[in-house]
This record gives C-alpha cells, structure tokens and sequence, in this order.
C-alpha cells in the first residue's frame, strides 16, 4: 500500500516536471508515450501476470479508438463516450475470451493474432461507417468539464493523469487477492484447481480488464490524433507493443510503460537520422536480449539495488543473517 | 467441372508451397519450440541469394544449391552467437528472433535495394502442360513433387533415426539428454541450420512464384505461422495435411467467397483452433 | 574408479557441499544416506556435470571431470538414474529408452544393455511400449529411468533415490537387480532414504549430513550404531 | 536568423527552404519513396541545391504507410524540424490522415504520389495539391481507346482496396460511356500470391479484354501468371499505367509484351525535356528512372516555380500561386487544375514491346490533357 | 452414512483398461490407506475422484451428493482436497506465497481485485501458524524450486491441508524423504484431528500400518481386499503381489 502511494507521486512528479523540460514536439510525444504506456500496461497485464501472449491486442485498442470516432459523431459527452469505449472493449474481450482462454501459450497467441485481424478486416471493410482503409477523421473533442481540450499541453496533463489513474487500478489488481491468484494461475494451473480456483473466471477477468484497459488506451488515442485507421489494429501494431512489453520487462508493472517509452524514442528518432533504421532497432532488440535481464526495468532496479543494498550493510543489514541460515539449512 | 478440376489442382499445388514454405519453420518452432520470427525473413534471403548467383550466370539448380547451403550456414552461426542464449526462454526468443529478421532484411535491402524482383522460372520446367481444356504450368507441379520429397524426407528422419526423439527430450529437459550422453548443443544447431535450410529452399523454388521485394518477409511469415499451428506443433503431418488444406480452401474460397479472401486463412485457423485447442494433429495439452 | 576430494559447491550463495571426500572402487555399491537437504543429491549432480563444483578434485578412472560436460562425462560411462525420474514427456516409453541408447565399446563379456534385455527385466515396459513416457505409474516410469540409463551401458551408474516410489516387491526387486548388475561388474553410487535395501546391496555406507561426509562404513557397522542411525537419519 | 530556433518569422526572411518529406521507405512502397527521392535529388542538383532562389534543406521521415506513425513524424517535421513545405506520401490513408492536420497548421503539402479520388473532390484542401495523378484519371485514361479498338466486353480485376475500387469505377465508368460492357469485376485481396482461381474465373467469361490494375508485386505476378496460365496471346490484356512502368514490366520481362496500358510517363516518351531527365538520371543512379522518378522531380518543380513566383515560402502566399500554375514536366505539360487540385496532364496509350530484351511501352495514340470531374461522378 | 463413497467406478485409457469397477466407501475421520503394485491404478483412482480425469461409469458421491461430474475446484470447496504424488507447488514463488496461494481458496473475498492481499491479516496469521507449527519459519521466504525434494513434499501436503478439508487425499505423501521427516510426516498425518478423513496412497509400510483404519487393496484396477490392517497385513495374496519376500522389515 505505501508502495502503490510512493510510486504514485513520483509519477505525478514526474508528469508535472516533464514539461519543464520538453520542447513542443517532446511534449506532444509524451502525450503519446502515455497513451501508448497505458496501452503497453494494458498487455502487460496478461502477458506478464496471467502468462496470456497476445498477439492481436492492438484490436481492443482499435475498438476504442473507432468507438471514439464512430460514435464519437453523435454522442458529445467525453465521459459518456470513454466509457462506451471501454464497456465495448471490455465486452469484447469477455465474450471472446471465453473462447480464447481454452488454447494455450502459442495457440492463443496465434488465435489473437486473428483475432486482431479479423477486426482490422472489419474495419477495413465497413467503409460507410469507418472510412474503410483510407480511414476517417475524428470530430469528437475532448471536454472533460473544464472547456474543450485542444492544445497540446492540456492533452499531455490530461493523459499524464490518465496514465496514473491507469497504473494505480492495475497496481491495485496485481496486489488484490485476485491478481495473485491470476498470477498463481499463470505459474502453476492444474494446482490452482486443484487447491479450489475457478482457473477460468480469473483467467477471464484479467483478460477482460486488459482488453478494456486497451480500449481506454484506444479512445484516448483517438482523441489525440483525430484520425483512426484500420493500422491501429494490425497484427504489426500488436506485435509492436507486444516488443515494448518485453524489453520494458515482463511480469512487472512499471516495465511495459517504460518499455513504450523507450521504443516509441528509438523508433521515432533514429529512423530521423539513418534510413537503415530498421537495422539499428534490430541490433539494439538483439543486444537487449544478450545482455538484458529480462527488462529494462531489471536494470533500473540493479542499480537501486546497488544504492539501497549498500544502505543496508551501513545499518548492518539484517538480511544477512537469512542469507546465513540459506547456506545449509 | 474442368475449372472445379483445375482449382482443386491450384489449392493444391498451393498448399505444397505453403508446407515448403512452413516446413522449416514447423521443425524449429514444433520440435525445438523456438519462435523463429525470422524465418520469414530467411525465405527472402533464400530467393535473393538464388537472384544473385543467377545473374552470375550460373544454372538456377547450382544457384539454389548455394543458396541452401549459405542459409544453412547462417543457421549456424545464428544459433551458435545467438539463439543458443535463449532456449526455453519464449518471450526472448520473440525478441531476439524479430531483431534479427529486422537486421537481415534491411541488410537485404541495402544489397538488393528496394525494387521488386522475380526470379525466372528454371528453364527445364519453364512450360505449361495443357489438361483436357485447361493449361498449368509445369512448375506448380515441380513444386507439389518437391513438397512430397520433403514430407519424405521428414517421415524418414523423424521414424528412422532418433534425431527427432532426441530434441524433443532435449526441450523437455535439456540437462538429461545430456546427462545420457548426448551432445545437445550440437544437434539443436544442427536442427536450426536445418529449419533455416528449409527457409532458404522454399525461397529458392518460391522465388519464381512469390517474387521478392520489400516487406515479403513478414507475409510469408504469418502465412507459415498459420499452417504450423493449424496443424498443431510438434507435428510436420500436421503443417503437411494443413498446408494443403488452407490451400486449398483458400484457392476456392477466392471464388465461392470473394469478399472474404482478406480474411480466409485467418478464419480457417480460427474455427480450427475453436474446435481444436492444440490444431489439428497436435499433442493434447494435459 | 571414482573419486571425491574436498569437494565444494553452491547454489548462487548457498553453500552446499562443503568439502566432500569418499571414493567408490570398481564393482563396488557405494551407498549414500542423510536427510532431505543435505546435499545427496547436489553430490550426484556434480559428478555428473549437471552441477559444476567450485572447488575440488572429482577423478574417474583417472580423468577429471570437473571440467568436462555431462555427455562427455556420460561417455566416459557414467550412467545416471536421476532423483525424480525426470522422464522425456513427449517421448513414448520406447523413445525414451532408445532415444540415448549406446552400444558397449569394450567387449569385456558384460551384459550389452539392449531393448530385449531392458523390456526382460522389466516386462511392463514393454506392455506400455507405446504409451507417453508420463502416463506410466509412478513406479513404472522409476523402472523406465533405470532402463533409461542401462540403455547407456555405463560401467558406472549414479542412482538417486531408485526405490522411490516403488511397492515394497518391486523394491526388493530392484535390490536383486542392484546386485545384479554389481555381479556384472558395474559400479554403483546409490543415494537411498529405504535403509534396508540401502544395507542389502551396498559394499560401503556413506552418510551426508549438512553438505559433509560425516559417517562411513559397512552396512553391518551402521545397523548396529542405533547412535548414528539416530543422530543423522532419525531413525 | 537560423533555422533551428526559427519560428514561423524566419520561415520567409531566412534564405533556407526547408523541405519535409513524409514516405513510406519501409514495406512494399519501398521503391517508389526511392523513386520520388531520387528524382527530386536530381531537380535539386540540377539546379544548385536552390529552388525558388532558397538554398534547400530536405528531412525525410519513414511512415510505414502507416497514418498513425505518419501524423507523429508530421508532428516532429511540423514542430520540431519546422519545415516550410510538405512532400508527400505514398498511400492515401496517410495523405488523408495528413490533410486535416495541414490545413490547421495552414502548411503546403505537396502530395507526390497518393491518388485517392476524394482528395480532389471531397477532402479537396487549399494547402494540399497533387502532383502524381489520381485514380480516376489513371482508370479513365485508355477505356475510349479499348472500347473502341481491341474489344467491347471486359473483365476487370483489381486489389480488394480503396485505389483499386476507384481505378475500376472510373475506368468503368468511361469504358461503358464509351459503348464497352463490364461483364465481371473481381477483386483479390491486396497482396495475392496465387492469381490462379481469378484468372480462370476470367477466362471463363471470355471476355473480349481484360483490364488490370496491380501495383508493385501483385502486379509483377499477375502479368507472370497471366503468361503462365495460357491467357496470354488468347484474351487481350489492358492495364492501368503501372503496367507499362519499369518497375513491372522489369522484373516480368517476356510476359508483360503486348499489355495496352494507359500510362502518364515512359522514359522513351519523345521531348527534349524527357531525353535531358534520362539521360542525366541514368547518369547519376544507373537506371532508368519512372514515373515516381519523375514525381519526385516534378515536385521539385513545381515547388521551385511556385515559391519564385510567390516570392516566399509563406503558405498563405504560396497557395495562391499554386492553383493552376503549370510547368513542363518530362511527361508533357502540367497544369494544377484549381477545380481539383490535380494536374491536367497528358496520358499515353501504349502498348508493351519487346526490344533488346527489355520491355518498352510504345505509343500508339496521345490522350491530351486529361482532367479530373470537378466534383465526383458517383455521389 | 459414508462421507466418500465411490460405486463401480471404470476408468481405461483408449483400449487400456486401468479400473475395473472399483468401489470404496470412508466415512468421517476414517483413516482409509490404499496399497497396491506399481501401476496398480491408485493415481488413476484419485484422479477420477477429483475429477481430473473423467470416469467412463460409476458413481461418487460426497457427503451423499454425486460428484463426479463436478471441477476440481468446486470440489475443494466441497470439503475434498489433495496432493500430487508428483510434486506439483508454485516454483517461483515462495514457501510463504505457496501457503498464501493456498488459503485464499475459501476466502470470500477471492474475487475481490482491489484491496490487497498482503494487508489481509487472517492470512499471514493463519500462514505463521503453519510455518511455526512444521518448524519451517525459517524457509518462507525461499523459491520453493530452491527447496531440497523432501521439503518439497512436505509443502505438497502443506497446502492441501491449507483448505480445512473434511477429506484429503494424499498421493504417496513420503514418498522421496528421509526416514527421519517419514516419521515426522506420519506423525503429523496421526495428529491430524479426526474432523479429517483421509485416503492415502502409500507405499512405505511402516507409515501404512501406524495411520490405517482400514486398507484397501487395488490389483490390476480391481479391489482384492478391503479390511482391517490386520486382515491385510495376514493375506496370502497380498503378501505375494504387495509385500514380496521384504516383509519382514515390517513385520
Ligand atoms: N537450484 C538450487 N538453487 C538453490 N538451492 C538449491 C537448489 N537445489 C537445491 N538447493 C538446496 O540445496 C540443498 C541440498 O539439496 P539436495 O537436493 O542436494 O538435497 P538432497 O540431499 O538430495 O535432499 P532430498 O533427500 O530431499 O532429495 C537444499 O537445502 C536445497 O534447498
Ligand atoms: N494418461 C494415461 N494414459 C495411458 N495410460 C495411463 C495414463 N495414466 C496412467 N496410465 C496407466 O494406468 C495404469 C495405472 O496407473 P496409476 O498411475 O494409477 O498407477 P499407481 O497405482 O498410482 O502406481 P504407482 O504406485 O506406481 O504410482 C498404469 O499402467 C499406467 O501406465
Ligand atoms: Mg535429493
Ligand atoms: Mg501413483
């Protein structure tokens, strides 16, 4: 619990020393970097406390977007709209998943995989309602009470919140007994149900949540870019936040969002410099993996383990004495 | 009839493309449960290097013959940096594979440059037999007769030799198999050079069909993805048997239902997987 | 044939072995006994490569294994029936003997492990031939890694825990086994928790207690030193 | 001033024009963002890095032929590069998605490339103008000419995707005012392997003509499996302007000869502006140039005389030189129809020989000034 | 009135026939100890009880209530519990989150995805006590795929028990210990109060003898003898098939 109110403000420090620092371009990407983090949260989720691989969750993502541009034209209230977004999304998700969650691993991850596509067909296909491939135009504006949001440093402290109201749910989840046992489920199924979980509801549940979550990330999207288009639920899109989930470090958190962050830079500015751009991400993707630990976020905590862990030594560190106890029991 | 006769003989002739195309990719992936997302990306490489050497003037059967034995290599030295690193480790795999497919394509690009190529259909085969009122060209149907050779070869590696047994204990438990004196590492590189072999020879013979250019590799990936799990993995009949089953009814559904082609390969995996969780010749999950 | 000196090894910073020396000369049974925890199955594990030593000497017909891998060591002919069973899942039964099996270099008059002969010693196998390696009982998938390992024709088995598992009969049978395969002149380093059958096939005792060899001797000595027997297998 | 802090003042005082291009140089767009760049390096150096009298500064972005990723790297051109001037994309999804944004930064985009109709028509933009052609012109272009001499009854064919509906309602549309009949449309998915189940459903009309529109490697398989599946030589095939480019006719050699093709460009087009273009294109990249070449270079141009004649790169100025300003272009004369924003262009009806192993789009007749409906056809 | 009780249950796997209508009653608090060869068709029975494996005929009833067509986890909440003879725990988590895992089953707020689980003070209360209880305190915060085999077992049984079962069924549960923690398990499966029944799998005859009410006896997948240990212990048979010629280290 101290731990979810730490994080928290230095989240919210964070979003509000960021503009301080960033040019107009720096703030309108970190206006997407949090839609994108939610977005990569949002998988993270499954991926990392569900043992869930999704490849096609870009669709919950392009529900929530469309549902913003399509609906977007005759319903005005933001509220209304973003939770429209999400119920659809989520609904989605639910009645899918009943389905889905019967295959495993790789199987489920190719089932998503068309999935998602299946959606991007559909979006592509329904040209009188969502422009078909050439895509629409969103007209919704975001109002959230307080005048119409429209310029971008208003975006960014708009989905800066957004982003922390995001990570405290999942926290939330991830520390509640269901999220544990979700995650208990991830490591070992047949046990849990053996020891009295109803495996599937649970399994159900987060990846209801993820694909609602996924369909906020979405709405928001839309609002940001004013336009929509079936690419947003691509089966390259999935993968590109399923690669953001991993190298931020799955099974954490934290990790997806920074995992967003870092790739959305790396994709947007190296491809600025070099046209072989595709070959630096691949070499850095590579080098991650050789010498990663599993995250981006695993390096982070190395070196506040290094600080901390010395702190501890200086006070005569109680931890020790178990460490003591492990060499022989 | 005839045209009902002569797409049967398309689907199928098809299919046989998609199981060389999804062979390699099936024993990595099925035997060794390595993601290989660069498989697609091999394929590609495959037909280009077949490319080059032909211009070379060289004979399209010693140009593929090169390109097989360089994708091979590469296999090799692949595994041995890089993919030995991450066995049993899924989501790294994911990463390190897409990497390397990123790296090698836009290598590929930078050698080949951005335009779209095709590669001449080898002279011997470069005729059209004509059935009944209908004409098809003879190289579908060298292809189909390599596809069964390969189903051949696979049957005959996996029932009378224990190479196949051996690396499905290795992924079961790596440390066993070489407790019981089997050098692991050695053969898991030599089934990645293998499975990138494969890669390298469907480019080479896909190559007249498909034609190179620029983003081919992730189509051909997602394609061969499709047929192995379809199939079920772990099982090469599988991908066989679902290769010329997506195929085929690929090939017919372009006609019965048109509007639905963007999509048909997708659906076929999905209802298969609906009432199949583990594909169709897969291993029950207990 | 095998032998032991001051041997050390970790887990991360547990520290496991804690200097371990005995030898096992050649068809001989060497039996080891201690209580869960103490480092049995670590020793097994470092002389079959699975588990490199930090310190120590491990020699085998006067080789160094320490730093060789597990197949290399295997193919010294070291065999290894491992605690668990740890049998190949997506193998059938008959995949997991073959999958391995090696012909005997030396023609020293041995038994030459076969299919034929592992499926005479244990029939049962060979009703359950086609079955996956994980759908035999508890006891039958303990016969399939000991034929597993025969499979190898070592001249030196590393059995961790064989009865494990197994109904009283078939514990006597595997004792008459152990026997044997000890007349055939293999050898043998056995880590037990069933004492009797640990005193019925074994030539020397060892006992572990908290990663060091702290007791040895005959069978008979152990049996009548109710001191020991207490102090370190609570019996 | 410089640049880099220049604000929307230093866009007209500096002496730098700063060019931002938005295309798609991953992916199967690939070679045509390499065309459409090298034939405006080429304009540049033939013309000392100026236009309009501006020492030229290009960035160029890659947008994946994705909208998403290219309103972000607009984003980064707009605010963080501040460019003066747009040259853009590939596809039409981007083109639309860019539209908006433009006109609510009020910045030029040349578009040198993407033809969907509606931007001429419905999603017509003060700042936006065309340079390349649109679907309906490249689909209109030969229907009179097919009709009224190689045959009445068509089949058509094109991807499953926005262009290629357009292409063929256009062509369509002309084909059947001028007498002909559509018997049978079919539309294969956007990147199809197998053309097989199509070709056979078209041969089984018999059909008088079969009119194609492929692009890229579709197209290259199309015409090779045209050959492969005997049609060639029995059933006439026509094709949209792709068909007689070096892209396809390169790599499909022997079995592209003998396609009638409505095409806007060819290297062997007889002007002096053209022979001057080739010769100095194959000079610096060792090939033949096309039609993208040749919109790369023609954006150029039109940027160099607009922003001479507005005398600053100012939008507001710009914009009102633009509408119907015309240049001479390798491909014949060009005029930026105001009613459309779309060039008034010559298109080439042409048929496909075989010369010294090569493939060479021969013109048989000139259709002279094709223009655009002012508002669309088919509402 | 019996609390398990199992009527005629078949079982094959394709054309391997594993039971043969075996039936078996316990009743409340019974100590019920089931021996049989290897391969005898004791795990197959105990997963056809829990439901992980359907049964082909026959019935099994709870408390009177038919079951077999029930999921394993609704049977937990039955009253039914059990261990894997394979050991079967959560490897990456710890011996603590292990015990936590197992006794949120029968919390009424294991559905509840906001309040976290570690401010829940009944379940590090009730976890102590069990890690103090088995003198295990000391390992609660090791990866239970770091533990030695043994402890692995006793944990294995730890969380079956964890749930309060009216009945638990253990899987050869000293299987793989030392004879010191046997003696120790068998201990504590004697302590437990008599408000458990138990079925239990068991091939160590020292424990079999010291915990048994009642043996049941399974050959080939049939029932040859249900009786006393005494009856069991004097049969002909059963020292022929089960207990061989090393008898006599139980005598
Ligand atoms: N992979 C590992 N990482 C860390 N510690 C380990 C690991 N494996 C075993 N240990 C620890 O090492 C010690 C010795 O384990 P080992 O398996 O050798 O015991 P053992 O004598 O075989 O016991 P048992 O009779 O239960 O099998 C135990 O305390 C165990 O917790
Ligand atoms: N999934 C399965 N598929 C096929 N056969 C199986 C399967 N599971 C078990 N068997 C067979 O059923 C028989 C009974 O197995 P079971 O595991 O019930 O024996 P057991 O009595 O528990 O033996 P043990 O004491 O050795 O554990 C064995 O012959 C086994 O090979
Ligand atoms: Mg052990
Ligand atoms: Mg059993």
């Amino acid at each position: 619990m101290k731990k979810i109110f730490i994080y928290t403000v230095l989240l919210i420090l964070l979003v509000l020393a960021m503009p301080l620092v960033l040019s107009d371009f720096g703030i309108n990407l970190a206006t997407e970097i949090y839609i994108m983090s939610i977005f990569a949260m949002s998988l993270g989720l499954i991926m990392g406390y569900a043992g869930m691989v999704s490849l096609g969750h870009a669709g919950f993502f392009g529900i929530g977007a469309y549902t913003v541009a399509v609906i977007g034209q005759y319903v005005s209230n933001s509220y209304l709209l973003l939770l429209i977004s999400v119920v659809i999304s989520g609904l989605t998700a639910l009645i899918t998943g009943v389905v889905f969650i019967r295959t495993s691993k790789f199987y489920f991850l190719m089932i998503t995989l068309a999935f998602g596509q299946l959606l991007y067909v559909l979006f592509w296909q329904l040209k009188p309602w969502t422009g078909g491939a050439d895509g629409m135009s969103v007209s919704a504006i975001l109002n959230l009470g307080f005048g119409e949001i429209l310029s971008p440093n208003a975006f960014y402290y708009v989905m800066g919140v957004a982003f922390i109201i995001a990570y405290i749910l999942l926290r939330l989840f991830v520390e509640s007994p269901a999220g544990k046992i979700t995650k208990g489920i991830m490591e070992n199924e047949a046990r849990m149900s053996a020891l009295g979980y109803n495996v599937r509801v649970y399994k159900l549940l987060a990846y209801t949540l993820s694909g609602a979550l996924a369909g906020f990330a979405g709405s928001l999207y839309s609002y940001f870019n004013v336009f929509v288009s079936p690419d947003l639920s691509s089966w390259t899109f999935s993968g590109q936040v399923m690669v953001m989930v991993i190298i931020g470090g799955v099974g954490t958190l934290f990790g997806p969002a920074i995992g967003a962050s870092v790739f959305i830079c790396l994709q947007n500015f190296i491809s600025t410099y070099t046209e072989r751009w595709p070959m630096i991400m691949g070499a850095i993707l590579v080098i991650l993996v050789l010498i990663g630990k599993g995250g981006i976020i695993h390096w982070l905590r190395y070196f506040k383990d290094i600080i901390f862990l010395r702190k501890q030594t200086d006070e005569g560190a109680p931890q020790n004495q178990v460490k003591k106890e492990e060499v022989v029991n | 009839m005839s045209i009902f006769l002569a797409q049967l003989l398309t689907g199928l002739a098809y299919g046989m493309l998609y199981f060389m195309i999804a062979a390699g990719l099936t024993i990595i992936l099925g035997v060794m449960n390595v993601v290989n997302l660069a498989h697609g990306t091999l394929f590609m490489l495959g037909a280009y290097i077949v490319f080059t050497f032909i211009s070379d003037e060289l004979n399209f059967w010693i140009a593929l013959l090169i390109s097989v034995l360089l994708t091979a290599v590469l296999g090799i030295i692949l595994e041995k940096l890089l993919i030995k690193h991450v066995y049993g480790k899924e989501l790294e795999q994911v990463l390190l594979t897409f990497g390397l497919s990123f790296i090698i394509a836009d290598v590929v690009k930078w050698i080949w440059g951005t335009e779209m190529q095709t590669l001449p259909v080898p002279a011997l085969l470069d005729a059209s037999l004509s059935i009944g009122e209908m004409v098809f060209p003879l190289y579908r149907l060298f292809v189909v007769f390599i596809g069964c050779l390969l189903a051949l070869l696979l049957w005959y590696l996996e029932s009378k030799t224990r190479i196949g047994a051996i690396i499905r204990a290795g992924v079961d438990d790596r440390a066993m198999v070489g407790a019981l004196g089997i050098n692991v590492g050695l053969v898991f590189t030599g089934v990645f050079a293998f499975g990138a072999a494969l890669a390298g020879l469907s480019g080479a013979l896909g190559g007249p069909l498909i034609g190179m250019y620029t983003g081919m590799d992730n189509e051909i990936l997602v394609t061969s993805l499709i047929v192995v799990v379809i199939g079920g993995l772990g099982s090469w009949k599988g991908s066989f048997i679902s290769a010329i089953l997506v195929g085929v009814i690929e090939t017919f559904g372009k006609v019965w239902f048109p509007s639905l082609s963007m999509l048909i390969v997708f659906l076929i995996m999905m209802v298969v997987l609906i009432i199949r969780p583990q594909g169709l010749f897969g291993r029950e999950v207990a | 044939m095998l032998e032991l000196q001051d041997v050390h090894s970790y887990y991360g910073t547990s520290y496991i072995l804690q200097g371990v020396t005995f030898s096992v000369s050649e068809g001989k049974c060497v039996a080891l006994l201690g209580r869960n925890g103490a480092g049995k199955t670590t020793t097994i594990h470092t002389i079959a490569g699975l588990h490199k030593s930090k310190r120590g000497s491990i020699r085998f017909k006067d080789k160094q294994l320490q730093s060789l891998s597990p197949h290399q060591i295997s193919h010294l002919g070291i065999g290894l029936v491992p605690q668990g069973r740890r049998i190949f899942s997506s193998l059938t039964v008959k995949e997991n003997l073959t999958m391995s099996a090696r012909k005997r270099k030396a023609n020293d008059g041995r038994i030459n492990w076969g299919l034929e002969k592992i499926y005479e010693l244990f029939p049962v196998l060979k009703e359950r031939e086609k079955n996956l390696g994980t759908q035999l009982s508890g006891g039958q998938q303990q016969m399939l890694a000991i034929g597993r390992a025969l499979m190898t024709n070592p001249e030196f088995l590393l059995m961790d825990e064989p009865s494990e598992g197994l109904a009283p009969v078939i514990i006597d049978q595997v004792g008459d086994i152990i026997i044997k395969l000890k007349e055939t002149g293999l050898s043998i380093l056995m880590v037990e928790q069933n004492i009797a059958l640990a005193c019925k096939v074994a030539d020397e005792i060892l006992i572990m207690n908290k990663g060091k060899i702290v007791w040895n001797g005959t069978p008979d000595g152990l049996m009548k030193n109710e001191e020991i027997q207490h102090k370190y297998l609570g019996v | 001033t410089s640049v880099k802090d220049g604000s929307n003042e230093s866009k007209s005082s500096s002496g730098t024009l700063k060019i931002g291009f938005i295309l798609s140089q991953t992916g199967t767009f690939a070679p045509l963002s390499e065309g459409i760049i090298n034939g405006f390096k080429l304009y540049l150096e033939k013309h000392d890095g100026m236009l309009g009298g501006k020492k030229v500064e290009i960035k160029v972005e890659d947008d994946e032929a994705n909208p998403q990723v290219a309103l972000r790297k607009y984003r980064q051109l707009i605010h963080s590069e501040k460019v003066d001037i747009l040259v853009g994309p590939i596809s039409s999804s981007v083109v639309y998605a860019l539209r908006d944004e433009v006109e609510k930064d009020k910045i030029v985009l040349i578009d040198a490339n993407a033809a969907g109709d509606d931007l001429s028509w419905s999603k017509k933009s003060d700042y936006v103008y065309r340079i390349s052609f649109s679907n309906w012109q490249n689909g209109s272009s030969a229907a009179k000419y097919l009709a009224n001499n190689v045959g009445k009854t068509a089949v058509v064919l094109a991807p499953d995707y926005p262009a290629g509906k357009e292409v063929l309602r256009a062509f369509k549309d002309a084909f059947e005012a001028a007498g002909g009949k559509v018997v049978k449309e079919l539309y294969p998915k956007l990147n199809t392997n197998d053309f097989a189940p199509y070709l056979q459903q078209a041969s089984a009309e018999n059909p008088d003509l079969i009119y194609a529109f492929f692009t890229g490697s579709d197209g290259i398989r199309f015409v090779t499996q045209y050959k492969e599946f005997g049609l060639k030589g029995q059933i006439p095939l026509a094709g949209t302007l792709e068909f007689g480019d070096e892209l396809i006719t390169q790599p499909a050699g022997e079995a592209a000869e003998g396609i009638i093709t409505g095409i806007n460009y060819s290297p062997y087009l007889d002007n002096e502006l053209n022979k001057q273009f080739v010769q100095a294109y194959e000079e610096k990249y060792g090939k033949l140039p096309n039609i993208f070449s040749v919109q790369g270079y023609d954006s150029a141009a039109i940027i160099d005389k607009a922003v001479t004649e507005a005398g600053s790169a100012n939008s507001e100025d710009l914009i009102k030189v633009l509408k119907g300003i015309s240049f001479d272009s390798p491909r014949g004369p060009i005029t930026i129809d105001p009613a459309t924003n779309n060039p008034i262009q010559n298109f080439y009806i042409a048929k496909n020989k075989l010369k010294d192993g090569g493939i060479v789009p021969e013109v048989i007749e000139t259709v002279e000034n094709v223009t655009m409906p002012e508002t669309s056809p088919f509402e | 009135m019996s609390l398990l009780k199992v009527e005629n249950i078949s079982k094959s796997f394709k054309t391997l026939q594993v039971l043969y209508n075996v039936s078996l009653e316990v009743k409340p608090g019974e100590r019920h100890v089931i021996i049989g060869p290897n391969g005898a068709g004791k795990t197959t029975l105990f997963n056809c009880i829990t439901n992980l494996l359907p049964i082909d005929s026959g019935s099994i009833y709870l408390d009177g209530k038919e079951i077999s067509k029930l999921s394993p986890h609704h049977l937990v909440h039955l009253g039914m519990s059990r261990t894997f003879q394979k050991n079967n725990l959560f490897g990456d988590l710890t011996v603590e989150e292990n015990l936590h895992l197992a006794l949120v089953a029968k919390k009424s707020y294991r559905y509840n995805i906001f309040s976290p689980l570690a401010s829940r003070s009944d379940i590090k209360k009730e976890t102590n006590r069990i890690l103090d209880q088995w003198e295990i305190s000391s390992r609660r915060h090791i990866k239970v795929k770091n533990l030695s085999y043994g402890e692995q077992r006793l944990l294995e049984v730890l969380l079956a028990m964890a749930s309060n079962p009216k009945i638990l069924l253990l899987d050869e549960p000293t299987s793989g210990m030392s004879p010191a923690e046997t003696a120790q398990t068998s201990e504590m499966i004697q302590k437990l109060p008599r408000s458990i029944a138990l079925v239990v799998i068991e091939h160590d005859m020292e424990v079999v003898f010291a915990i048994a009410d009642r043996i049941t006896v399974l050959h080939h997948g049939e029932v040859i003898l249900s009786g006393s240990p005494e009856e069991v212990r004097n049969n002909e048979m059963v020292k022929e098939i089960y207990f061989g010629g090393g008898a006599k280290q139980h005598a």
